[in-house]
């Protein structure tokens, strides 16, 4: 299934190493252009927090809108990194091997981004910082434990170092070529980050172990994150938020954005850094299939929350799901959630020759994840505008101002700068891995075919 | 770790003949009691009907069927998973998965026994129209297409296995299902389509099936019971007793029908870590269900809450949880019982005794509550005691399963326990090959 | 453990099976499994090149790890509901099923924490040492070390010469 | 709350806090819309200036408000009023949603709202189903005259926290405290919150739930009590009286008996 190019060890330190030890001229424009966009926002952030949150769009009953939608977006996409790579190594599927540490290092970065949202959106952010987690002691306030608002930071804090520190141990093996590849103040730094690393058999064997155990554990982790976000929102008690199925329906929302996500990714890097011989068509093609089981998975755990909906014929939740569907402006955003996010991309994923297109798979790719930033707007905010029966009026809908367009793009260009700067100073596709994958690289012959193996003792 | 303990590996035509002549060795003594406990089964339940029992005992009839809807309709499905993931561990195990699709001969009938048994549907919060039909209707086309779809999937897996008896020289009911098929590319090609295409659909209409029985049987005959993911949990803990359940019958026919070197561990080992990963799966839909009524503590979702798990079904929701989750768990961490087939198969048990006692739990909750009238609200404090069950009911439960298996067995004498052609392309697929001077590696190929 | 350059050797070889070979010469000339080691810049399967591995105790960390993290989690969900015992919402004041949340990340947490630092013991990483290395092992070259090479440095440069370069 | 100089004894000041469960009755009835107790309420509490701005922006800040309703097809028409206020309720769905423990319940059945522990994630806004919870957008200021005459028992409170009606909680703790200074019991109705005590139509009650015979509880047997959304089983501390319509609208447009 491979198309198996013949690499050897030095092509491959060449290739992968070319972008970490010589600065083409875009990088600096690139890196400029997105610090002047974060730039802007963390003025206008400064703007909001002197003036106070009604420069932003929200309302007297419309409290959680664009910056929340932004949180679990990109928690949503974070869960790709640990979905990608915790998954493949457990299967030992082949083609993960260029795919795991980009998809790891999106991860770290969009779960930073996210976890720096719910902040932005308080009302008195510089205590949130500090009251959220259990260090207050001698005034004796701890942080009340029975508010998802409590379990959000526990499990993005956990979420967030074992990522980290999962892309570090893996990060070692490189560490020592590159330590070995350069001169001066660079080889000081890489020999104190590679802490010695020899490459004895037995640090290898510790190393593949701790990709599946570090695996194993994280993908519980994944699991409860997601769980815990969707839980911020059923546990209120607000007709459209409060169904059971929130928890699978989050998990599945984001492995199927994450996923997507990660192709995105795995084009721009093919096209940027020109690694044709690493992220071939396969990979994509692999992709492809994985995501129209995953996106079919997520219809349904979809129909599910919109069934039981209309189950129970009370109609506060009618109401609800009348507004998402008929009134403006969701009834125009409705129709582009579900088609984006479903009935375009599912159909092209499943013929071989769009999967193995790269621009298509990159198109469907930014396409699903358009409708999924739409699915989050329309499950978190119409519920809010529900009017009660003895109230007059209803709440018209929500109305983003300026401020809160630059953060949402603002945290695109973090998330971009995030990569973008990892991928300079440490290798973004494996060294060691691919060099394994050609170790294990076999040929059967079964009949006149020659079919690609791997060894699997 | 594969196995290479000294079992001479086996050639492909040793291997037709020899699983050929085990369909003729399936034990006619075992296929006696089963078909007698079913027809025991059968007089109970006519016994039972005329009796004019309550509709709480009617829970335990319910109970039986919906187990047999999760766990045996659910089994054959890991065949298609692992076939579109090309999963090579399961290649021995498919076939012994694939005889579970006769169940659909004996949950239809049940199922047809039990629709009858509905309260009336008048404005009763249902995902149907209003129309009494609503449920009886779409519900039994539904069964109806399970079931044949099962069937056909059954005919089509063991189409080459048809052809390799009549190239052996059997004439009778084999060499006419087999039906002119030589095993020419394009007829390969076409089954593989066929067959994964034709088990998407079993495993996508056997999800939603999952949603009409748990809407219809369960969540409209409780007031104010709308939990959207008990749907999902009804169909995931129907995969786990199914895979359970698997390995459990792959495990027996491996020991009684001696095919040590057909079925090796890695099957076993393979399938466990599927099954952690289920049982974990188990307990976060039960979690993510208990969290949020206890949560919301809005008066119905506390009158569901402790009737489903704390009130008077509270022992029973402790046993199916320790069964369905903790006990796997606990047992499918540890590597070396992971790596053996006693252990896989002892875990497998356990789980499908679990989901026979949580189906249980489930039906005869809601059963007992399905005479409240339609609009009336559920009050926590004074539920319908427990219905315990009688000799009637404890008949029918052991007739239907041995119903299923006494049709597991009949397929058994047509179809050899492990299927022909799957079991050459393992042999195929999987070469041991000298790496590095002399070290042994086993090399397993991966087609496109 | 850092190991004394001066003692060891280290010869670098092109190809897998002349390591084979060297590995193979070297345990014939009576050196210990343990004080034969191959580096190499990827993952070989186990044993490749016969030399054994002793055994590693990795498995016991995240157990430990977890226990841990779930004291640590118990202790701060009960004691700062205890501390500030205030009623909310009709719930109980130890609610069992919010605490199992922050217990759970805690647990992980430390699970998570302990592998690392075992992954990072076990494979006796952070030492800065002057270690026997040489920079054309992770260009592909195969470096059999042997370590406690003492009075018979001549005949591990012996064996290591032979099998070629 | 303390005593006098010798110090309370601790069983004495539990048993004198667990006394009291504030409690109100609205009679829709008697309710003419005047919007009086709105007022009352904003002059009392030191709440900034609603503005044309503040409504169009759909942010106005009313503790208490009238929500209107219209009865019947256009030509014969009757307007519907209903007082919205915090409902108090017992089994709050706000209080444990709040990370900070900003919300509490405090003993003598109030839901009580910190206000310098609040961070304003406004969950608890968001889930209050009454939406009686509102959050400070801007910093509160008034123009010349207006800023001299904020009431000092009652704090300005700044940007980025939630607020909510207290029943008047510092008229309640004066009364408590002048009753522990002279030894007398509080008795029923000789203190309320600004809204009872500025409503023309006595439809407001403020007392007691925990002294059998206060207006309140007397006021609560009368056939046509209901809570507002008492189906969400929070058990609101406040009760609602149906509104008796002499001359029904149907009845007034000749339509059928």
């Amino acid at each position: 299934m491979q198309e198996r190019y013949e690499l050897n060890t030095p092509k491959i330190n060449d290739d992968l190493l070319r972008f970490p030890l010589h600065t083409p001229l875009w990088f600096w424009l690139v890196a400029g252009g997105l610090a002047s966009v974060l730039g802007l926002a963390g003025l206008t952030y400064l703007f909001v927090l002197y003036f106070g949150l009604g420069l932003l769009g929200y309302t007297d009953r419309i409290m959680w809108g664009f910056l929340i939608t932004n949180f679990v977006f990109w928690v949503g996409i974070s869960h790709a990194g640990v979905m990608i790579s915790a998954i493949l190594r457990l299967a030992q599927a082949e083609w993960r091997r260029p795919v795991t540490r980009a998809a790891e290092v999106m991860t770290v970065f969009a779960l930073a981004t996210a976890a720096l949202f719910p902040v932005l959106h308080t009302g008195r952010p510089w205590r949130t910082l500090y009251w959220a987690f259990p260090y207050d002691y001698n005034r004796g306030i701890w942080p009340d434990v029975r508010s998802a608002l409590i379990w959000d930071p526990s499990a993005i804090f956990t979420y967030l170092t074992s990522s980290t520190l999962f892309v570090f141990i893996c990060l070692i093996p490189d560490l020592a070529v590159l330590r070995d590849r350069t001169r001066g103040w660079q080889h000081a730094i890489y020999a104190v980050l590679a802490m010695g690393f020899q490459g004895t058999s037995r640090q290898w064997k510790l190393q593949t172990i701790a990709g599946i155990l570090l695996s194993a554990l994280i993908l519980p982790v994944f699991v409860s994150v997601h769980s815990i976000v969707s839980w911020d929102f059923a546990a209120a008690i607000l007709p459209g938020w409060h169904t059971t199925v929130f928890p699978p329906y989050f998990v599945i929302g984001a492995v199927h954005s994450g996923v997507s996500a990660v192709v995105t990714l795995m084009f721009l890097l093919r096209k940027v850094f020109k690694l044709e011989d690493y992220i071939t068509p396969d990979h994509f093609d692999a992709l492809g299939r994985l995501l129209v089981v995953v996106a079919t998975a997520w219809l349904y755990f979809f129909l599910m929350d919109f069934y039981m909906g209309m189950f129970g014929g009370e109609e506060a939740e009618l109401a609800v799901w009348s507004l998402r569907m008929y009134y403006p402006p969701y009834n125009v955003l409705f129709p582009i959630f579900i088609i984006t996010s479903y009935f375009i991309p599912v159909p092209v994923w499943l013929f071989r020759k769009f999967r193995r297109n790269l621009t298509v798979m990159f198109w469907t790719s930014i396409c699903v994840n358009v409708g999924m930033w739409l699915e989050r707007f329309i499950l978190i905010v119409p519920p809010l505008s529900f009017k009660q029966a003895f109230t007059f009026l209803w709440q018209d809908a929500y109305s983003p101002r300026w401020t809160d367009w630059i953060l949402v793009i603002a945290s695109f260009c973090l998330v971009t700068l995030g990569v973008l700067l990892f991928a300079k100073v440490f290798p973004i596709i494996p060294l060691f891995d691919i060099k394994e994958g050609q170790v294990l690289k076999q040929e059967l012959r079964i009949g006149r075919v020659r079919v690609p193996a791997v060894i699997r003792e | 770790m594969a196995e290479h303990h000294g079992a001479t590996p086996v050639t492909p035509e040793e291997a037709t003949r020899e699983l050929l002549a085990k369909t003729r060795t399936v034990s006619t003594l075992w296929l006696l009691i089963l078909g007698v406990l079913a027809v025991v089964g059968l007089v109970a339940l006519i016994i039972f009907a005329m009796g004019h029992p309550t509709r709480a005992q009617w829970g335990y009839v319910m109970s039986v069927l919906a187990f047999l809807l999760g766990a045996t309709q659910a089994a054959p499905i890991i065949c298609f998973i692992t076939r579109l993931a090309k999963g090579y561990w399961s290649l021995p195990i498919r076939r012994v998965a694939e005889l579970f699709y006769v169940t659909g001969l004996v949950t239809t009938p049940l199922f047809l026994v039990m629709v009858a048994q509905l309260p009336d549907w008048t404005n009763r919060p249902t995902i149907w129209t209003n129309w009494k039909g609503g449920p009886v209707f779409y519900d039994s086309v539904f069964m109806i297409g399970l079931a044949l779809t099962g069937l056909a999937m059954l005919y089509l897996t063991g189409l080459p296995d048809y052809a390799e008896a009549r190239a052996m020289g059997d004439r009778g009911i084999r060499a006419r299902l087999a039906r002119g098929w030589m095993g020419t590319p394009r007829q390969w090609q076409a089954l593989n389509a066929v067959l994964v295409t034709l088990g998407a659909f079993y495993l996508m209409s056997y999800v939603y099936f999952h949603l009409f029985i748990t809407s219809d049987f369960a969540m409209s005959l409780v007031p104010g019971w709308k939990s959207s993911v008990f749907p999902g949990y009804h169909a995931l803990s129907g995969f786990q007793a199914g895979l359970g359940l698997t390995l459990v019958t792959a495990a027996l026919i491996r020991k009684w029908m001696h095919l040590e070197r057909y079925i090796p561990m890695d099957a076993f080992w393979g399938a466990s870590k599927l099954l952690l990963a289920l049982s974990l799966l188990f307990f976060y839909f039960t979690w993510s269900e208990l969290i949020l009524p206890w949560y919301g503590r809005q008066p119905n979702e506390i009158a569901y809450l402790t009737l489903l798990m704390f009130g008077p079904y509270k022992d029973l929701f402790i046993l199916s949880a320790a069964l369905n989750w903790l006990i796997p768990w606990w047992f499918l961490i540890w590597n070396p019982i992971r790596t053996s087939i006693a252990g896989p198969a002892f875990v497998g048990a356990i789980i499908v005794v679990g989901n026979l006692l949580d189906r249980m739990r489930i039906y005869l909750a809601s059963w007992s509550v399905a005479d409240v009238p339609v609009g009336a609200h559920l009050d926590a404090d004074h539920l319908p005691p427990t219905t315990y069950p009688g000799i009637l009911e404890i008949l029918i439960i052991i007739g239907a399963i041995s119903a299923v298996g006494f049709c597991y067995m009949l397929a058994m004498k047509l179809m050899p326990p492990v299927s022909i052609w799957e079991f050459k392309t393992r042999l195929l697929l999987k070469v041991e090959r000298p790496f590095l001077a002399h070290h042994e590696v086993a090399v397993v190929a991966k087609p496109r | 453990m850092a190991v004394n350059v001066r003692e060891s050797r280290l010869g670098l070889f092109r190809d897998p099976d002349a390591v084979v070979n060297a590995v193979e010469s070297l345990r014939k000339a009576g050196f210990r499994g343990t004080d034969v080691k191959v580096l190499t810049d990827t993952p070989y399967p186990e044993g490749a090149f016969g030399e054994e591995t002793e055994r590693h105790r990795l498995y016991v960390f995240p157990f430990v790890g977890a226990a841990c993290g779930f004291s640590v989690g118990v202790l701060l969900t009960i004691a700062t509901q205890i501390a500030y015992p205030i009623v909310t919402g009709g719930k109980p004041i130890q609610s069992i099923p919010p605490m199992i949340h922050v217990i759970y990340e805690g647990s992980m947490l430390g699970a998570i924490l302990f592998t690392i630092m075992g992954i990072l013991f076990e494979s006796r990483l952070p030492d800065f040492g002057p270690t026997p290395y040489d920079r054309r092992i992770s260009e592909g070259y195969l470096g059999v070390l042997v370590t406690k090479a003492d009075g018979r440095a001549d005949v591990a440069i012996v064996c290591s010469a032979k099998a070629g370069p | 709350m303390s005593e006098t100089q010798q110090g309370v004894d601790p069983a004495r000041a539990r048993q004198r806090a667990e006394a009291y469960d504030w409690g109100m009755v609205i009679d829709i009835d008697r309710c003419t819309g005047c919007q009086a107790c709105v007022v009352a309420c904003q002059a009392e509490n030191n709440i900034p200036l609603n503005e044309d701005l503040r409504f169009v922006e759909k942010r106005a800040k009313e503790w208490i408000r009238i929500e209107r309703y219209w009865e019947g097809e256009f030509p014969n028409v009757k307007a519907g009023f209903l007082p919205v206020l915090c409902q108090h309720c017992q089994n709050a769905p706000c209080e444990p949603v709040c990370p900070v423990y900003a919300i509490q319940h405090s003993t003598d059945g109030l839901n009580v709202q910190v206000y310098n522990r609040c961070i304003g994630t406004r969950y608890c806004a968001n889930n209050c189903q009454w939406n009686v919870r509102f959050f400070n957008w801007w910093n509160p200021e008034w123009p010349e005259p207006l800023n001299s005459q904020l009431n000092p028992d009652v704090t300005v409170r700044s940007k980025g926290l939630v607020e909510k009606c207290t029943f008047c909680i510092h008229r309640i703790n004066r009364a408590k405290r002048s009753s522990v200074r002279d030894g007398t019991e509080i008795r029923d109705g000789d203190f309320g919150p600004a809204c009872v005590q500025t409503c023309p139509t006595d439809a407001l009650v403020f007392g007691n739930w925990k002294d059998p015979n206060s207006r309140i509880n007397r006021l609560k047997g009368d056939e046509r009590n209901y809570e507002l959304l008492g189906h969400l089983g929070t058990q609101p501390n406040v009760v609602y009286l149906k509104r008796v319509d002499a001359h029904p609208v149907s009845e007034a447009t000749g339509g059928e008996h």
